[in-house]
């Protein structure tokens, strides 16, 4: 496990694209899931 | 012809029934895509494990494209036949089509700092990719710029058909200024004979990220038809 | 469409969410002066500017007989500052003394008529926007407010030349307020709500 | 009003406003006098082409700013709009006139940036060229975003935004022109590139910018 999670001595450059495009996924749900509150709230 | 009333009566409904299976395929997808990228896929002779950064890098690059094209074809809709749902799709295809171009490039130069040494090299590929943001950011900023919601439609219209024009010139005349200037790019992952592992990943996370793209849009495109109908 | 320069279907157009108007049906008979009429903001400058094709309505549609030509005159006098009033108008009109003659029946003294229009006072510089009527042999004229910001002399110049217009056979669609001091007979009135 | 007539009251009213119309060569030469205070006189040539289509592009791009702005403001658009000739035309006159008042004196000012970057005479030459065949397909394509941020708050800045992205395909083909020519090899086929962009602008360029008006108006 542990080797599958250095990545051959490039984690932080594997994990941090992966984690950038997981955020930046989440990021745009986000938004529109705040846009669709605030129509049906009132 | 459908009256526009009509055509958004049907179109709420039925975008609302095809939602969740867009989700669910782009979960799924994408679950299957990365187990198959970060596990079974073979490790890159020239690259090791780094390589693995392409299976979100050229996704990413193929969805910032294919969401132009899609919002070339809404504005041409949009110029031909004033259609509402045309013009809400291609408001709000705008963000997503940037986010997907923006992890292009951070994607890319994260993949680069190991294999070149550099965060940043003004290769052909990452060059044109850094022209399209800017492109979506000028289609976002008129976009927001107009406060009448159908005439901002076709401005960004008639912006985007002219922009669908001018992109194949921008990656052409970069491709040949760099050749000019710039070593060859090392982005030919594996070369042309890709292994079918690293193929199959690469299908896999495409069509996440387009169901993806489907979900969120669907979903945007209802909260317009929602908040214009009051 | 014998007899009308335009005829209007069931328009409706919607500003945002507000809808100024909707279902309105008229038309233009030759030599007839329809009067637009209604409080501000009710959608006046819009209907002109939907009638003109500026701009275009969401629903039903508009008539023009294609062998006749318009002229637009709009609350902004669409003259250049650093021209003077002759440059402005030989654009519509080529020879100088033509434009001279519209000047004059306008009622602009002569000493005005080489100087650059941003030494002229708004109701001068509303004079020589409007004194392009005096110049053009249009059928039908598109007026948006005409008489807003003009003195008791130029008013009845403009009422005379209207009448002379309507009585061979022009019309006109006139957003205005006040009474038209022409006869009643050729006025017809549409109020907006 | 006619395109012809529409031509020479632009150039007339250009003229006019001459103290206007020489602001964006001040801000060109400005710029351009800027590079040779800071790099040193060895780099200058290899800079010069770079630095003088950069800068000419921005100064273009500045002078489209009111390309349709002020008439937009004054009712004047309107007119162009309900003329019965066909707008392309007049737009194109409109165009034109620009060119004439904005762009040609750019080319006045090359002996004075040649000087200054010690640019020797057939590479100024080669420069010219390369923005008399560039310069008219940026003017339009700077003129469609102008139509599209002509009413808007912040057009100038937004005009800038849309263009320089979609612009980089000019400037790099007329850099290539000025490499190609430096290394000694024919430039022919970048220049054809050019030339090509200046035709199909010319030619669709006025009906977009008319559509785009319409828009903006409407």
């Amino acid at each position: 496990m542990m080797s599958f999670l250095e990545m051959g001595g490039y984690a932080v450059y594997v994990w941090s694209a992966y984690g950038v495009t997981l955020l930046v996924l989440a990021l745009n749900i986000l938004t529109v899931f705040l846009d669709d509150s605030k129509t049906t709230a009132p | 012809m459908i009256k526009h009333y009509d055509s958004l009566k049907i179109f709420y409904p039925l975008a609302g029934r095809l939602m969740p299976w867009f989700g669910w395929a782009f979960a799924l997808l994408g679950i299957f895509g990365l187990y198959w990228g970060l596990f079974l896929a073979p490790i890159d002779a020239v690259q090791g494990e780094a390589y693995r950064i392409m299976f979100v890098h050229v996704p990413s690059a193929w969805m910032s494209l294919m969401i132009y094209a899609v919002m070339t074809i809404c504005a041409i809709t949009i110029l031909l036949r004033r259609s509402k749902i045309a013009e809400y799709w291609l408001l709000s295809s705008s963000s997503i089509g940037a986010s997907f171009t923006f992890l292009t490039l951070v994607t890319g130069s994260l993949w680069g700092r190991p294999m070149w040494g550099t965060w940043w090299v003004w290769d052909a590929r990452l060059t044109s990719e850094l022209i399209l943001l800017f492109v979506y950011l000028g289609i976002i900023a008129l976009g927001n710029a107009i406060p009448e919601k159908r005439k901002a439609a076709q401005a960004v219209s008639m912006l985007t058909v002219v922009g669908s024009i001018n992109l194949p010139i921008i990656k052409f005349s970069v491709d040949w200024w760099t050749t000019l200037h710039q070593p060859a790019s090392i982005f030919r992952a594996g070369g042309s004979a890709i292994h079918p592992m690293m193929l199959t990943a690469l299908l896999l996370m495409a069509a996440s990220f387009t169901c993806y793209y489907f979900w969120l849009i669907l979903w945007r495109v209802r909260i317009q038809i929602r908040e214009n109908k009051q | 469409m014998t007899g009308q320069y335009v005829k209007i279907e069931k328009i409706a157009y919607t500003y945002g969410t507000r809808s100024l108007f909707s279902d309105l049906s008229f038309n233009l008979p030759h030599g007839c002066v329809l009067q637009i009429m209604g409080k501000n903001g009710s959608g006046k400058t819009t209907l002109l500017q939907l009638i003109s094709g500026i701009k275009t309505c969401q629903e039903g549609t508009i008539f023009w007989d294609k062998t006749i030509h318009y002229t637009y005159i709009g609350h902004k006098n669409a003259i250049k500052g650093e021209l003077s009033p002759i440059e402005n108008l030989k654009l519509y009109n080529p020879s100088d003394n033509k434009c001279r003659q519209a000047l004059e029946m306008i009622g602009l003294e002569l000493r005005h008529h080489l100087r650059p229009c941003y030494m002229l006072s708004a109701g001068q510089q509303r004079k020589v926007a409007l004194s392009r009527l005096f110049l053009s042999d249009a059928h039908v004229w598109l007026l948006d407010e005409p008489f807003t910001a003009l003195d008791e002399n130029t008013k009845n110049r403009m009422t005379l030349h209207l009448e002379k217009h309507t009585s061979n056979g022009g019309s006109a669609i006139i957003a205005a307020h006040e009474p038209l001091k022409i006869q009643k007979s050729v006025i017809k009135k549409l109020v907006i709500k | 009003m006619t395109p012809s007539r529409y031509f020479i009251f632009c150039l007339r009213l250009l003229l006019r406003q001459r103290r206007e119309v020489a602001l964006p060569l001040f801000f060109f030469l400005i710029v351009l006098s800027l590079f040779p205070m800071v790099f040193p006189a060895k780099d200058l040539p290899s800079l010069a082409p770079a630095v003088l289509w950069i800068t000419a592009l921005l100064s273009i791009l500045l002078s489209l700013n009111n390309l349709f702005r002020e008439d937009v403001e004054d009712g004047f658009l309107t007119q162009l709009l309900l003329s019965p000739a066909p707008l392309s035309s007049l737009i194109a006159m409109k165009l034109l006139a620009h060119w004439i008042a904005y762009v040609l004196p750019l080319f006045i000012a090359l002996p004075l940036f040649g000087l200054w970057y010690r640019v020797p005479t057939e590479n100024l030459l080669v420069l010219a060229s390369s923005l008399a065949l560039g310069t008219p397909s940026l003017l339009i394509l700077g003129a469609i975003a102008a139509a599209l941020s002509a009413g808007l708050k912040q057009g100038g800045i937004l005009l800038m935004l849309i263009t320089l992205p979609l612009a980089t395909p000019i400037l790099l083909f007329s850099l290539t022109i000025t490499d190609m020519a430096a290394n000694g090899l024919s430039y022919t086929a970048p220049a054809y590139f050019l030339l090509a962009m200046a035709i199909v602008s010319a030619s669709l360029g006025p009906l977009v910018i008319s559509a785009s008006l319409r828009i903006s108006i409407s």
